[in-house]
């Protein structure tokens, strides 16, 4: 919708094998996709499917097999060499020895910014996931919903051109979740970045979204890709009108799908 | 000159050669890694010939490798009465029962918070005692034979493996220990399933620095009195003797000894610890 | 006073064990003196005869207490005989080799950790290196650093402290340099952080409890060091020149109040390090558990 | 003055009481020289420290000297203050030992380090093995103090008349409950305490004029000593670093090297040479030296200059 | 409903502060609560509001600083000797030492459950979540979602009279989602035990409990406790009906209330 049309990400055929002690596991399979500037990407499918490692593909922080990937033109570790990516892990993975404002404040130390502005991104944004108190607490001081705001409150804390988030509102309640995607979605407006998100909910992914990737495991596939018709803007009321039911609906039976496939 | 010059310009190239190695595949593989540290030790030594030659070193200060490697393979069964007095009996006994008694210490102690209170700040005290004070006490208690060397082996072992597994011991995570209450898991079970497992990198840790310790606490021991046989013995006797290529011969079956041994811990770690990050591969 | 009584409990549990074996022990001698003056010593002789024997195979704790007393608070600093001159003797040389050594076994660490080539390599021959036996190769570093012009008995023993304390060092910050998991290490990965910070940010600090723990097991090795180092040298001044005299003239209090005072010394030191890491714990937000 | 640094084969001690006296008495001074004093100790090799040049001359029995040059150190006897050997075999009479026949099947210490060859000289012309076999001896390496015989670890253990013997007298051993063999009086006797320099910096004239020197005042030094024993003893504690020498000791010490000294000038007597050679030679399979060094081992150019 | 109406869990005014560096946090005040037998209760809230903490004062895991709670009418500690609760944690909290079947088997070993019955309740959990193949590998081996159905399979693995679950499906798809829900249900009818269970699902509280306990933040509390007038039977599709809709409702509503209360 909101993308301009270049592929940002273009993945061709990309194979992804895990060799462990008993035998290979294929995490990935033939998966093609091709994201453009500015696209909202969601990313479903049962667990274990391969959305964390399509995800780390892109980020460089796996190689594939086979096939190929190209990020902004370039290769995946080009791109993150660029500081290209911000990243939302799973799991929260905070450092235990870093107050929650220090573990904000880590990409921005790393990548150079001056001090002042430092303070000011990290007040910002940890007020942005409503944890204003809470900067000089220990990660091991909160709770999992506040430690996981925490490191989505990190990554949002510098301006990467591309969002990868995994599951970032998993461990929210709804009302902070429908908040938090109010926050994305307009700071996606706003920035025009690339975000790629994983998600099991399906009303968050078709609310989001410019794009949903159903997948399917063993071997991870990508089943069902749906452009998204629903309009740029998005009141959260939206989530009742009939595209929308519609979309999600086709995003159900594509992961039913896929659980067929398996057992 | 030319020696010396020579020999550099021999270690510039066989540290390329290194190099070239870390960044094949063949690093992954078992080849590779027995291969770059023998390529290593080979630049050692022909950088140390070279240099000897070069500044014409007299062979009772520093022997060339060259000379010792003679010695060594000439003298085969004096090494070997040695080794089996001073590693085998010596070192290996103490080592395993310095190691054991320190990681029963260690559990011991843990168990309760009093004796840990009590016995960790005592147990400092006791077990930093200096070898070389150690030695002659010990000779004196348990005679000349490699009982006196065990256990000043013993003695020297004990604090290191001690330190590390008490941390060790303190290294678990806290929802590992509560999942471990929730199940009201007895102190043994805890311990036997959750602290000991998660305690392994660092009571390997221990027994790695051990192994070395063990080695060199078992020669320097006969220092202080022995029979006639033995590597300290040896290395004392035939430095009076200037028979410095016997003690460099000495010194290369330390080197092999204490290096397989810590070789056979460091594979034990791997197959203990296969699941901490640093064994992963992960680097 | 919670903290000391445990200790205090301990103490005095060995110190009855002491006793005991100080008896034991000694006991021979006075036997065999009396059989050799034909007469048959009572139990009371024997105890009598333990606790101030001029050469005991184990002095009773009173006796190197009041010997470590004579020659610590008594004794002006400045002489030959004082305990409390020896022992900072001794400290500077540990104290030297311990800076040395800790920063020589944490950079071969990081350069192990960093370098594919130095992990391979360098490595098996730091192994080596521990197995060669130092007291063998002490008389040829002064040697050595002797022909090189090096005067003095400081250089040859903060070589020898430091070598014996930098293989701890490394051991385990090698460990610890890549304890950290790998989500850890990807987070930094997607920022590009550079090998610098990765290594200031990540593994440093995830290092730290094996840090502490190699500190305390490398200052002991320092001491041992130092101690080492000072036999080969003349044997003039240090606790380890205490003990080889006491040793080598049959002076057994000489040798043991020397010990004594190596132990209190590794104690103190070992302890400054427990402080040092607990202040470190606390700054980075650890609490004890 | 000419700077010239000794090696003591052993820790400062009455053993060294001429050399000390020279330098405290102004001999060297007189001479031109500003003579350093290195002590030994457990750890020092005389040898290995005037091969890596960290001294013009050293103390050393001649036994260890004669191997060294064999192993290609070549050391040259200059001057030979000590005429007798003060070695011997100290021995509980308890154990049954009467004569050195009586060995068999105990246990001796002995010190090692370069020390042993008279030790190893003169077991294989007793024709007893040192292997630990029932008719040979079983050989301890005896550590730096007089252990174990006390603790009864060893029957026997090597001491010097002026040192170690005193030091199993003081422990509270009566002298009859000992019994001594001295190597002098076995005929096994080689010489001790030898003045010894690298051969081929003899060839340096000037060099050699500082010996000649150094000589002259050790010998004057001596002499003094052998006269003034308390006196020497006094001076050797004065210079005693560690503190841990008692004045007792050391004027008994000198008493008894006194012993060991007189009858020498310095001048080395070939035939004593030769006698220390033929004991060492006659080392059965395993002896110390394997052929007879020649007379490069030793030169009289410096006392024949010294003591004219 | 399945209550047989006896008091598993009875908690009068619970109070619980944190004292960290630089103040006390209070994370629960106040909170009295009654559980009866057979109950299966949720709890909802916003993040932080401390129903982590409650759990975990169940559990005997933390002590409560004020107010008195009995479980079984003991103390919870001794509830805790008496191997009553069955724990599944917010985050997986596998043993990386150990394979997933090593996991699952690991409280039967504490339990010293006999060695064939051990095989055979592992097999039959592991199958329960949907993880058969993977009983060789090692939890770095799996995805997110695996993990949390390992730790959930540990839970089931052995019989405790309570189980205690924190956000257990938060990082899995609707539809194993859905699978595991009328799994857990049926397994609660099946055995009678008491459940307290966390989540952020509206649907899935209200679908599965016959109490829904809303909490508010800052300081923890209860603000609404919701009895279910849905009958014990429940299909899936009776998420449509009128009376699930208007409790979901009661329970939306309790929650936007603790929110506003909170900003
Ligand atoms: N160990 C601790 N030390 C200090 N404060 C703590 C600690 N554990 C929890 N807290 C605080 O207590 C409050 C309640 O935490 P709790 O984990 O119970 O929340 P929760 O309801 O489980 O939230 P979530 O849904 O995010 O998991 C939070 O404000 C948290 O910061
Ligand atoms: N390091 C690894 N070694 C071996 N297998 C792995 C590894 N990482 C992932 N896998 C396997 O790859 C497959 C895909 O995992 P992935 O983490 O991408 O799943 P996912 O779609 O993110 O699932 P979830 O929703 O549960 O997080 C899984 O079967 C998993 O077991
Ligand atoms: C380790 C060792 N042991 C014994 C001696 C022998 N020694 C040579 S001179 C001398 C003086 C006597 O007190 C003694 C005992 C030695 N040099 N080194
Ligand atoms: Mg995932
Ligand atoms: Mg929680």
């Amino acid at each position: 919708m909101d993308a301009d049309g270049a592929a940002v990400i273009e993945a061709r055929d990309l194979d992804l094998v895990f060799e462990t002690a008993d035998g290979p596991v294929q995490a990935l399979k033939g998966v093609s996709l091709s994201i453009g500037r500015g696209e909202f990407v969601s990313f479903i499918g049962p667990s274990g499917c391969g959305k964390t490692t399509f995800l780390r593909v892109i980020a460089a922080l796996e190689e594939p097999t086979g096939g190929t990937i190209t990020v902004n033109g370039v290769s995946p570790d080009e791109a993150r060499r660029a500081r290209a990516y911000g990243y939302v892990f799973q799991a929260a993975g905070l450092y235990p020895w870093r107050t929650i404002a220090g573990n904000v404040k880590l990409p921005l130390e790393i990548m150079g910014y001056p001090a002042a502005e430092r303070e000011e991104r990290v007040r910002k944004v940890l007020e942005l996931v409503e944890l204003s108190g809470f900067g000089n607490k220990y990660p091991w001081q909160l709770s999992g919903g506040m430690q996981q705001r925490a490191s989505i409150a990190r990554a949002l804390a510098f301006d990467a051109d591309i969002l990868l988030m995994d599951e970032p509102f998993g461990a929210l309640d709804e009302i902070v979740r429908d908040h938090l995607n109010e926050q994305l979605l307009s700071l996606w407006r706003r920035t025009g970045k690339t975000i790629g998100f994983v998600t099991h909910s399906i009303p968050e992914a078709v609310y989001l979204s410019t794009k949903i990737v159903v997948m399917s495991p063993r071997p991870g596939r990508i089943t069902d890709v749906i452009e998204s018709p629903l309009p740029a803007e998005r009141p959260l009321d939206i989530r009742d009108t009939p595209e929308f039911l519609e979309v999600a609906h086709r995003v159900r039976e594509g992961l039913r799908a896929g659980h067929a496939y398996d057992e | 000159m030319i020696w010396i010059l020579g020999s550099l310009a021999a270690w510039a190239a066989l540290w390329w050669v290194n190099t070239r190695i870390a960044a094949s595949a063949l690093a992954e593989r078992r080849a590779g890694r027995v291969a770059a540290p023998l390529i290593f030790g080979l630049a050692m030594l022909i950088v140390w010939e070279g240099l000897v030659r070069g500044f014409e070193v007299s062979p009772v200060i520093l022997p060339a490798p060259t000379a010792i490697a003679a010695k060594f393979a000439a003298s085969l069964d004096v090494l070997w009465i040695d080794f089996v007095q001073t590693f085998v009996k010596g070192a290996l006994t103490g080592w395993v029962i310095g190691c054991g008694a320190a990681v029963a210490v260690a559990v011991l102690i843990d168990r309760s918070p009093f004796l840990k209170a009590g016995l960790l700040p005592v147990g400092n005290f006791v077990a930093a005692l200096p070898i070389v004070g150690i030695a002659p006490i010990m000779v004196m208690w348990f005679g000349f034979d490699w009982q006196s060397k065990a256990a000043v082996v013993v003695v020297m072992v004990f604090f290191p493996t001690l330190v590390n597994t008490v941390a060790g011991l303190d290294a678990t995570d806290r929802m590992h220990r509560d999942l471990m209450k929730t199940w009201n898991a007895s102190y043994w079970q805890a311990l036997v399933k959750l602290r000991l497992p998660a305690a392994m990198p660092f009571i390997f840790n221990g027994l790695k620095i051990a192994t070395t310790l063990a080695l060199i606490g078992a020669i320097v021991a006969e220092f202080f009195g022995s029979p006639i046989k033995g590597m300290g013995f040896r290395i004392s006797t035939e430095v009076g003797r200037l028979g410095i290529d016997m003690v460099w011969a000495e010194i290369a079956v330390a080197a092999l000894a204490g290096t397989s041994f810590y070789g056979a811990v460091a594979l034990a770690e791997r197959w203990v610890t296969f699941w901490h990050p640093s064994q992963r591969g992960g680097r | 006073m919670r903290r000391v009584l445990p200790v205090l409990v301990v103490t005095l549990a060995i110190v009855v064990i002491w006793y005991v074996a100080a008896v034991w022990l000694n006991s021979a001698w006075v036997i065999d003196q009396a059989a050799r003056a034909g007469r048959e010593p009572s139990f009371m002789d024997i105890l009598r005869g333990t606790m101030n024997q001029d050469r005991p195979l184990l002095p009773p704790p009173h006796q190197v207490l009041a010997e470590l007393w004579e020659l610590t608070v008594e004794k002006r600093i400045t002489s030959k005989r004082s305990l409390v001159y020896h022992g900072l003797v001794t400290l500077q040389a540990t104290m030297l080799g311990f800076v040395v050594g800790a920063i020589l076994g944490v950079a071969l660490a990081i350069g192990i950790v960093h370098s594919r080539t130095m992990d391979l390599s360098v490595m098996p021959w730091a192994i080596i290196s521990q197995t060669v036996p130092i007291v063998a190769i002490a008389p040829m570093i002064i040697v050595l650093s002797n022909a090189v012009g090096i005067e003095g008995r400081t250089v040859p023993k903060t070589i020898i402290s430091a070598y014996l304390s930098y293989f701890p060092v490394l051991v385990s910050m090698v460990k610890g340099l890549r304890s950290p998991e790998r989500e850890q290490l990807d987070l930094l990965k997607t920022y590009n952080a550079s090998r610098w910070q990765t290594f200031v940010k990540l593994r440093l600090p995830a290092s730290m409890p094996y840090f502490f723990a190699s500190m305390k097991v490398a200052v002991a090795a320092s001491l041992v060091g130092a101690i080492v180092g000072e036999l080969p040298t003349g044997a003039i001044e240090g606790l380890g020149a205490r003990m080889l005299i006491g040793s080598q003239f049959g002076e057994p209090m000489i040798m043991w109040t020397a010990l004594f005072a190596a132990a209190i010394l590794a104690a103190l030191l070992v302890v400054a390090v427990g402080i040092v890491q607990a202040l470190a714990a606390r700054a980075m937000g650890q609490v004890a558990r | 003055a000419d700077d010239l640094t000794l090696q003591l084969k052993w820790v400062t001690q009455a053993q060294f009481a001429g050399y000390y006296v020279a330098l405290e008495n102004g001999y060297y001074e007189e001479e031109g020289l500003n003579v350093t004093i290195k002590p030994g100790g457990p750890d020092i090799a005389p040898t290995q420290v005037i091969a890596g040049g960290g001294a013009d001359v050293t103390v050393e029995w001649m036994p260890a000297a004669l191997a060294a040059r064999e192993r290609g150190l070549p050391l040259v006897n200059i001057a030979q203050p000590f005429k007798r050997s003060g070695m011997m075999l100290t021995c509980w009479k308890d154990s049954g030992i009467k004569t050195p026949q009586d060995f068999r099947g105990k246990t001796l210490g002995v010190w090692f380090f370069g020390n042993e060859y008279p030790f190893l000289a003169w077991m294989s012309q007793l024709g007893i093995p040192t292997d630990g076999s029932p008719e040979g001896v079983t050989v301890l390496k005896q550590g730096f103090n007089v252990d174990p015989l006390l603790q009864r670890q060893a029957d026997c253990i090597s001491t010097m008349t002026y040192n170690e013997y005193w030091q199993v007298i003081d422990a509270g051993v009566s002298p009859d409950d000992l019994i001594t063999f001295k190597y002098e009086d076995q005929g096994v006797a080689t010489l001790e305490d030898g003045l010894y320099v690298l051969e081929d910096r003899l060839a340096d004239p000037e060099f050699k004029d500082k010996l000649v020197r150094f000589v002259r005042a050790s010998m004057k030094g001596w002499k003094w000593a052998e006269e003034n024993m308390d006196e020497a003893a006094l001076i050797v504690l004065e210079h005693d670093e560690t503190g841990a020498q008692t004045e007792k000791h050391q004027k008994r010490m000198m008493r008894e090297i006194a012993k060991l000294t007189a009858g020498s000038n310095g001048e080395l007597d070939p035939a004593d040479f030769e006698r220390t050679v033929a004991t060492l030679l006659a080392g059965g399979s395993d002896p110390v030296i394997t052929r007879h060094p020649g007379d490069g081992a030793w030169t009289h150019e410096i006392t024949d200059a010294a003591l004219k």
